[in-house]
């Protein structure tokens, strides 16, 4: 039984001109750390950057309240200015904020702001200190762009900004070759996903003119779909699904998530936890219309959406360093946002994208304090009995790693259990199984890290040992803020059988649609148990296993066999695409460079030069000084032409 | 002119004409010369050229032949052995030599030459009345062939001339008496 | 009956015949009188073509070409001698200073 | 000012001939002479733009003088809105790389101002020409100051680069002038009095040519302009031009003379010959297309910056002959304004490159390493310069790919695929050489002793930086000033590209009837497109719109 999604109200628009001072506000920011930065010292920096996202928080506040406070399906909009217009293409600079859009700007400024706070500790005594903050404010101002856009070229603006932020701010420390390829790799990814987003926007574009009604704002976009032909529906959707697969890490193009963990530890959770990498989640629900009228797109996306998920949690349980173990756990809680979206469950995605960002955040940035207080140690095995040192980062750390695994009565546990609850409503058994299943495994290698890092003794060397310490209070707060969020941000949506309303999800109904479950109380209480009892083996067996020290590594290692070491080197996806694209294109541009431009072109030029020279070199032999030579010259000549005018005129008269 | 006389005197002066080009002696060369001038001679009274005729056998054979034979004789040639070294060049020589011949030979037996147009004047050819032209119609050209003959007169003079006013005429004090050694 | 054209090709024949012998003899005294066989062979033509169109400018033309062949005879007749004691050969391929 | 356009292209001449009188030592006056000299024309651009009317698609400010009479020959010169943009290219970077002359030219200074001076007044002269004979001679004169300034102030193997630059060229072009001529002489025919030739561009719009005519003509003109584009396989000459060029020659060559191929294809091949342009536009778009991707290719491997900049000219040239290929209003609009976003940051990146190469006196990639921690501004200005050249969105260059790949996508899903990932190589081969010269530690220690940026170079980059933003964030007045010409150029083909788009089975965009229905004033000399009314572009079925829309149907 197919949950309807229910038709979306008409949106009533709201004209107001402050929108536009949400993105404003830190590209203020940026201009100031570029050009007063260096002069005024760390503490100005630090404040004008915290104050650039503080107003942007305020005003998305006063959006979100006011599309709270109005009826349901207001959109407050703010037309700036008309940025293109050519032929029947227009594009207009226009920023709109519905239930959708408003919870995405809440998520990015308020985590946003809590990690810029984060970062005035961290980068205390980093030499570069503006430009990481001018880089910082650069990517939120991008990140609001693209939420607050209401058409595709527009967030195109923010979808390439954002990217083109993460490559400067995992090349951060440029000094270190592999941090600026890791940089440059993020950006040639996301810029082959970028490309497919283009066509997928051009396709959708066209079939729209050829409608009648050329425009791509998204209301235009979500209305006409249905109308569009068949052909045109399915590959603007899949096209821009690929575009979503680059921005947001999936296979195939989340090869760059793992290495942007070069990139400074609160950008690695500003970025590639929190906000960036949920911008495929929230242009795929956002273009739910056009998804709905291509089905198949949206089986594609669910299955891709299961796979990586299953994929990046096995991985995640062999890695040794701290970030890469989250890196390929949000590559994995990704999987499960576009699962949900597969199976037309938009709400409960949106859903995880905020309880995601909430206790990702917070496990990036009790990793980046753990590193921080270790000297720079990243390695699990190197570590051990933190907890006795740094007890804030231990206990916001252990309530982070509860809500990712889903425990009953934390975040995590209300908006997987809903996807999981949608895709077994929504007959995709299938992927129910992979979400179960990646759901004990993600419990599994987050208490292996929790158990490695925090319980037992410690491994690495004394002398880091005697230094480790706690954080100072601008990384512990909002350590503390993120953890209180990760407890409480599931109560917004509990679902009808447990006693709540599920009003995230009523909340988000104008935007993207209600996907009703129609489940028994029965069954659903039935998969709740499921999960639950998934989430706690995993724990279980984690903690038995890793309570002695990493040698259990070893045990899976031996059970597993090859399979293990594969999982520690991620499959060596690296190594495929190296040798299938990058190789194969370098030596054919080599081949390209040497032999068409230099030998056949330029040889075919200096060919016809060298031929005029030697054709002259021939004649000049004639030339022999002999007087008689040129006499017989001219009397073969006129002995030729003789020749011919007699043959002619014989061939004349006898023709 | 008929053709009983035309044909013995053509294959006179053909004949001649070859002795110009193949006999090995100079000498010989130059006699045959003179020897189709005059059949050339023969042919234009034939034409009523009379002037041009005498002309022909008092300047030309007459004058040029003999400034010939003394240049032969001064410079005592010995006869080389005319055709021999250059087979190729000979040979490619003749034949186009031989196209020439034919080709005009081919053309102007197809043309329609053949009998007189117009009747002459009797006094066609006679010295009065080329005279009449020369001093007439051409009297600039024939003053300019007086100047050429005088430039020609001075060039060879001071061509010709032994007073060592150039270099390299050191050797030329003693003009070796001895033949031109076989020419290598 | 002799017309016009048999002596034109006559005069091409002898033509012809001076024209290789400039080419072959290696002697340039040969090569001086074959020349003027060539224009003596021109001379023919302009008659025979003066005495068929019945126009007295054949014969002035042959009478210019005929003191022209007395200077040329003059002149060339000096450079060969001039050339013999110079070089002290009358072969015409080793006089080739023109060589390329 | 009534003979605007003839002032306009004689003051830089006039300039070069007074500085010619200025004594050899004066460096100083020179200077400041030719850059008060370069800024006439710039002022009179602004005059111009300020009077042009937006709305009126043909040509403006026409004058025209008799030249030869009696073969229909005159000066005959005008603007629209395309040469309008191109000329306010022109006379932006030209001062600029005046300025920049000052640092890196060193011998026979006064010629080296001289050469360039003459090289603006030609190339001006060329954009302001609609008398295809007066076009010609100014086409050939352009290459005179160019081949001086690479032959004279140019690297090692400038003879060779300027040499073979000079002859792709003339040969290119012969072709063209025996079109021209027949051209010409083909409207005398047609127009029933024999004799009455006439070379201006008004006049030859009409001729009726035989199809093989026809086609044989535009082969002749886009043999001339594909050379100069380049398009791909006529290429060579450009890394070699550029490499030997000095910053100032390439700056120019690179900024205006490559648009001079893009501008002959809008002005005179889709007018004269909209029948065989059409017919051509899939093999023509291919061969941009594999220029892009091949131009892309090649320079990822480049060792040399220079040549790497201009494989990518060659790139970014191919997405202009496909916008205009397109033959759709966002694709030529698109190509017309990335001209100007080419000339904007290639030219900075060639002003940037030079700055560096002024320093080390070596163009080589692998000499450099490191160098953002010794010259931060510079790193700064080459990023952004970077991120406008591989079309980051923002900045100029997106605005321009954007809708040429629109226009593309709509002519030929292929092509526009293919044109697509040629962003992407774009951004590669930019982002590897960037990384390899800018980031990873400083391993050759001759750049640690590097300064940054002098005021001077500054002067020259900046204004390029500023224009990059200002017309990647509001290119509304650009494209008021082009909308009507572009419209009125493809009213010219109109119905022969109606009769492409049905072929190739998508509906025929909703412009061909609109710009066919444009408004078009019937000015005296020449009959420009006329009017259709319904056209036969008129699907039936297409009720929300209906396609004789007047004006714009948005």
């Amino acid at each position: 039984m197919h949950a309807a999604a229910t038709e979306v109200t008409a949106s009533l628009p709201i004209a107001v001109s402050y929108l536009r001072y949400i993105p404003l506000a830190p590209l203020v920011g940026v201009l100031f750390h570029v050009a007063l930065g260096y002069r005024l010292g760390r503490r100005a920096v630090g404040l004008v950057a915290c104050a650039a996202v503080a107003v942007s928080f305020a005003l998305a506040a006063k959006a979100f309240l006011t599309v709270l406070g109005s009826a349901a399906g207001t959109v407050v909009t703010d037309n700036v200015y008309q940025w293109l217009s050519s032929g029947e293409f227009t594009a207009n600079v226009t920023f709109s904020v519905d239930a959708l859009s408003s919870v995405m700007i809440m998520v990015v400024t308020g985590v946003g702001f809590l990690i810029h706070l984060y970062s005035i500790g961290y980068m205390a005594h980093e030499e570069d200190y503006a430009r990481f903050f001018a880089y910082l404010n650069l990517f939120t101002a991008a990140m609001l762009v693209l939420v607050l856009a209401d058409n595709l070229p527009l967030m195109f603006v923010g979808w390439e900004g954002v990217g083109l932020c993460s490559y400067l701010l995992i090349g951060f420390w440029y000094t270190d070759p592999e941090k600026a390829s890791a940089g440059k790799k993020a950006f040639l990814v996301n810029r082959i996903g970028d490309a497919g987003f283009v066509l997928g926007a051009f396709t959708i574009f066209w079939a729209l003119v050829d409608l009648g009604q050329g425009s791509l704002t998204f209301a235009t976009i979500n209305a006409r779909a249905a109308e569009l032909p068949a052909w045109a529906s399915l590959a603007g959707a899949l096209l821009l699904f690929v575009g979503a697969t680059g921005k947001s890490a999936q296979i195939p193009l989340y090869v760059w998530l793992p290495d942007a963990m070069a990139g400074p530890t609160p950008v690695s959770a500003l970025i590639h936890a929190a906000t960036m990498v949920t911008a495929g989640v929230y242009m795929v629900a956002r273009l739910h219309g056009l998804f709905e009228a291509a089905p198949a797109a949206l089986q594609v996306v669910g299955i891709v959406g299961a796979a990586t998920a299953l994929l990046a949690a096995t991985i995640g349980i062999a890695q040794t360093d701290i970030k890469k173990v989250l890196a390929y756990s949000t590559v994995s809680q990704l999987g499960y946002m576009f699962l949900a979206l597969g199976v037309g469950a938009y709400g409960a995605g949106i859903f995880h994208v905020m309880t995601h960002a909430f206790f990702k955040a917070l496990l990036f940035l009790g990793a980046g304090s753990v590193i921080h207080g270790l000297h720079d140690e990243q390695d699990i095995r190197r570590m051990g009995g933190v907890a006795q040192k740094m007890p804030i980062t231990h206990a916001t750390f252990a309530l982070g790693v509860l809500a990712i695994a889903g425990v009953p009565g934390l975040s995590g546990f209300f908006s997987k259990d809903e996807i999981l609850a949608s895709a077994y409503a929504g007959g995709h058994f299938g992927l129910w199984i992979c979400g179960v299943l990646g759901a004990s495994i993600t419990a599994f290698y987050m208490t292996r890290l929790y158990v490695l890092t925090f319980r037992g003794k410690f491994r690495g060397d004394h002398h880091k040992w005697d230094h480790a310490h706690e954080s100072p209070i601008q990384m512990t707060l909002p350590l503390m803020v993120l953890a209180a969020l990760a407890v409480v941000g599931g109560y917004v949506g509990v679902p009808e059988v447990l006693g709540g309303n599920n009003a995230f999800a009523e909340y988000l109904a104008p935007s993207v649609g209600h996907h009703q479950l129609g489940l028994a109380a029965g069954t659903e209480l039935m998969l709740m148990g499921i999960s639950v009892a998934a989430a706690l083996t995993g724990i279980g067996l984690a903690w038995v296993m890793y309570s002695k020290g990493p040698d259990a590594d070893l045990i899976l290692k031996n059970k597993l066999g090859g399979l293990y070491q594969q999982m520690r080197e991620a499959y060596n996806i690296d190594a495929v695409y190296d040798a299938l694209v990058v190789q194969p294109l370098m030596r054919a541009s080599d081949a390209l460079w040497h032999s068409v431009d230099v030998r056949v072109i330029d040889g075919v030029a200096n060919g016809t030069a060298a031929a005029v020279n030697s054709a002259g070199e021939g004649w000049r032999r004639w030339s022999t000084g002999n007087v008689q030579h040129y006499m017989l010259t001219v009397l073969v000549g006129v002995a030729a032409l003789i020749l011919a005018l007699t043959l002619s005129s014989l061939i004349g008269v006898a023709g | 002119m008929s053709p009983l006389a035309f044909y013995p005197l053509a294959f006179v002066c053909i004949a001649s004409a070859m002795g110009v080009v193949l006999s090995r002696n100079p000498v010989r060369s130059a006699l045959s010369l003179v020897a189709s001038l005059f059949c050339l001679a023969v042919f234009y009274v034939f034409l009523q050229a009379h002037l041009v005729a005498a002309l022909q056998i008092i300047v030309y054979a007459g004058a040029v032949m003999v400034l010939f034979l003394f240049v032969i004789t001064l410079l005592n040639l010995e006869s080389d052995r005319g055709l021999g070294e250059k087979p190729v060049l000979s040979a490619i020589g003749f034949g186009a030599g031989a196209i020439v011949a034919g080709g005009l030979i081919a053309a102007l037996s197809r043309t329609s030459l053949g009998a007189r147009a117009v009747t002459l004047v009797p006094t066609f050819g006679t010295t009065k009345v080329l005279a009449r032209q020369l001093f007439g119609d051409y009297l600039v050209a024939f003053e300019l062939t007086s100047m050429l003959l005088l430039v020609a007169v001075v060039g060879a003079v001071v061509l010709a001339k032994r007073d060592g006013s150039y270099e390299g005429d050191e050797q030329e004090a003693a003009v070796p008496a001895r033949s031109e050694e076989a020419s290598h | 009956m002799i017309g016009t054209v048999h002596y034109l090709a006559l005069s091409a024949v002898l033509f012809s015949i001076g024209a290789v012998g400039a080419v072959v003899r290696r002697n340039v005294i040969i090569i001086f009188m074959s020349i003027e066989l060539m224009l003596n062979a021109a001379n023919l033509a302009f008659v025979a073509g003066s005495n068929s169109l019945g126009s007295m400018n054949g014969q002035s033309i042959v009478f210019f070409v005929m003191t022209v062949a007395a200077a040329e005879a003059a002149v060339g007749l000096a450079v060969i001698l001039a050339l013999f004691r110079n070089r002290q050969t009358v072969a015409a391929d080793e006089i080739a200073l023109l060589k390329w | 000012m009534r003979n605007a356009l003839s002032l306009l292209v004689l003051t830089p001449a006039i300039g070069a001939l007074l500085l010619g009188a200025v004594p050899n030592g004066a460096e100083a006056l020179m200077r400041r002479l030719s850059l008060a000299v370069s800024l006439v024309p710039l002022a009179i651009c602004v005059w111009i733009w300020s009077v042009f009317d937006t709305s009126r698609g043909d040509f403006q400010l026409v004058e025209r003088v008799g030249w030869l009479p009696q073969f229909g020959a005159s000066y005959m010169v005008g603007i629209d809105g395309i040469s309008l943009l191109l000329i306010a290219l022109t006379v932006v970077l030209t001062p600029i790389v005046l300025i920049a002359a000052a640092g890196s030219v060193h011998h026979r200074f006064k010629g080296y101002l001289v050469a360039m001076l003459m090289l603006e007044s030609t190339m001006l002269g060329s954009l302001v020409a609609i008398d295809l004979l007066l076009f010609y001679v100014f086409w050939e004169l352009m290459l005179v100051p160019m081949f001086l300034i690479i032959g004279i102030w140019g690297g090692e193997r400038r003879v060779y680069a300027s040499i073979k630059f000079l002859l792709f060229t003339m040969v290119g072009s012969l072709p063209m002038l025996a079109a021209i001529i027949y051209l010409a002489m083909q409207h005398g025919v047609g127009a029933g009095q024999v004799g009455n030739l006439s070379f201006a561009l008004g006049d030859l719009y009409g001729t009726h040519l035989s199809p093989v005519a026809a086609q044989a003509c535009f082969l002749a003109f886009f043999l001339a302009f594909a050379v100069k584009v380049p398009m791909f396989p006529l290429h060579t000459w450009l890394p070699d031009a550029h490499v030997e060029a000095p910053t100032g020659g390439s700056v120019i060559l690179a900024g205006v003379l490559l648009k001079m191929g893009t501008y002959g294809f809008l002005r005179f091949a889709l007018p004269l010959f909209p029948e065989a342009m059409v017919a051509a536009s899939y093999w023509i778009g291919a061969l941009a297309v594999i220029g892009i991707v091949y131009g892309a290719l090649v320079a990822m491997v480049q060792p040399d910056m220079k040549k790497l900049v201009a494989y990518s000219s060659v790139s970014h040239l191919g997405f202009v002959m496909l916008g205009i290929v397109s033959l759709n209003t966002a694709g030529v609009e698109g190509a017309v304004y990335q001209m100007l976003n080419h000339g904007v940051s290639t030219g900075a990146l060639f002003l940037l490159v030079g700055v560096v190469y002024e320093r080390r006196h070596t163009r080589l990639i692998a000499e450099y390493g490191g160098l953002w921690k010794q010259l931060p501004v510079y790193a700064v200005c080459f990023l952004v310069v970077m991120l406008s050249s591989i079309g980051l969105p923002g900045l100029n260059g997106f605005v321009g790919e954007f809708l040429i790949l629109l226009g593309a996508f709509r002519f030929n899903h292929a092509l526009g695929a293919v044109a697509a990932s040629g962003v992407v190589l774009g951004a590669a081969y930019m982002l590897w050489m960037y990384q390899r010269v800018m980031f990873g530690p400083v391993t050759n220690e001759k750049n640690l002793k590097l300064t940054d940026m002098t005021r001077r170079e500054l002067a020259t980059v900046l204004p390029l930086i500023a224009l990059a933003f200002v017309m990647g964030v509001y290119p509304r007045p650009f494209f008021d000033v082009m909308r009507a010409s572009v419209a009125t150029t493809l009213a010219h083909a109109s119905k022969a590209t109606a009769a492409r788009d049905l072929a190739a089975g998508n509906q025929p965009t909703a412009h061909a009837a609109a710009g066919a229905s444009i408004r078009v004033r019937e000015s005296p000399r020449h009959v420009v497109a006329e009017p259709e009314g319904g056209g036969a572009a008129a699907p039936a079925e297409d009720s929300a719109v209906p396609a004789a829309g007047n004006g714009e149907a948005h």
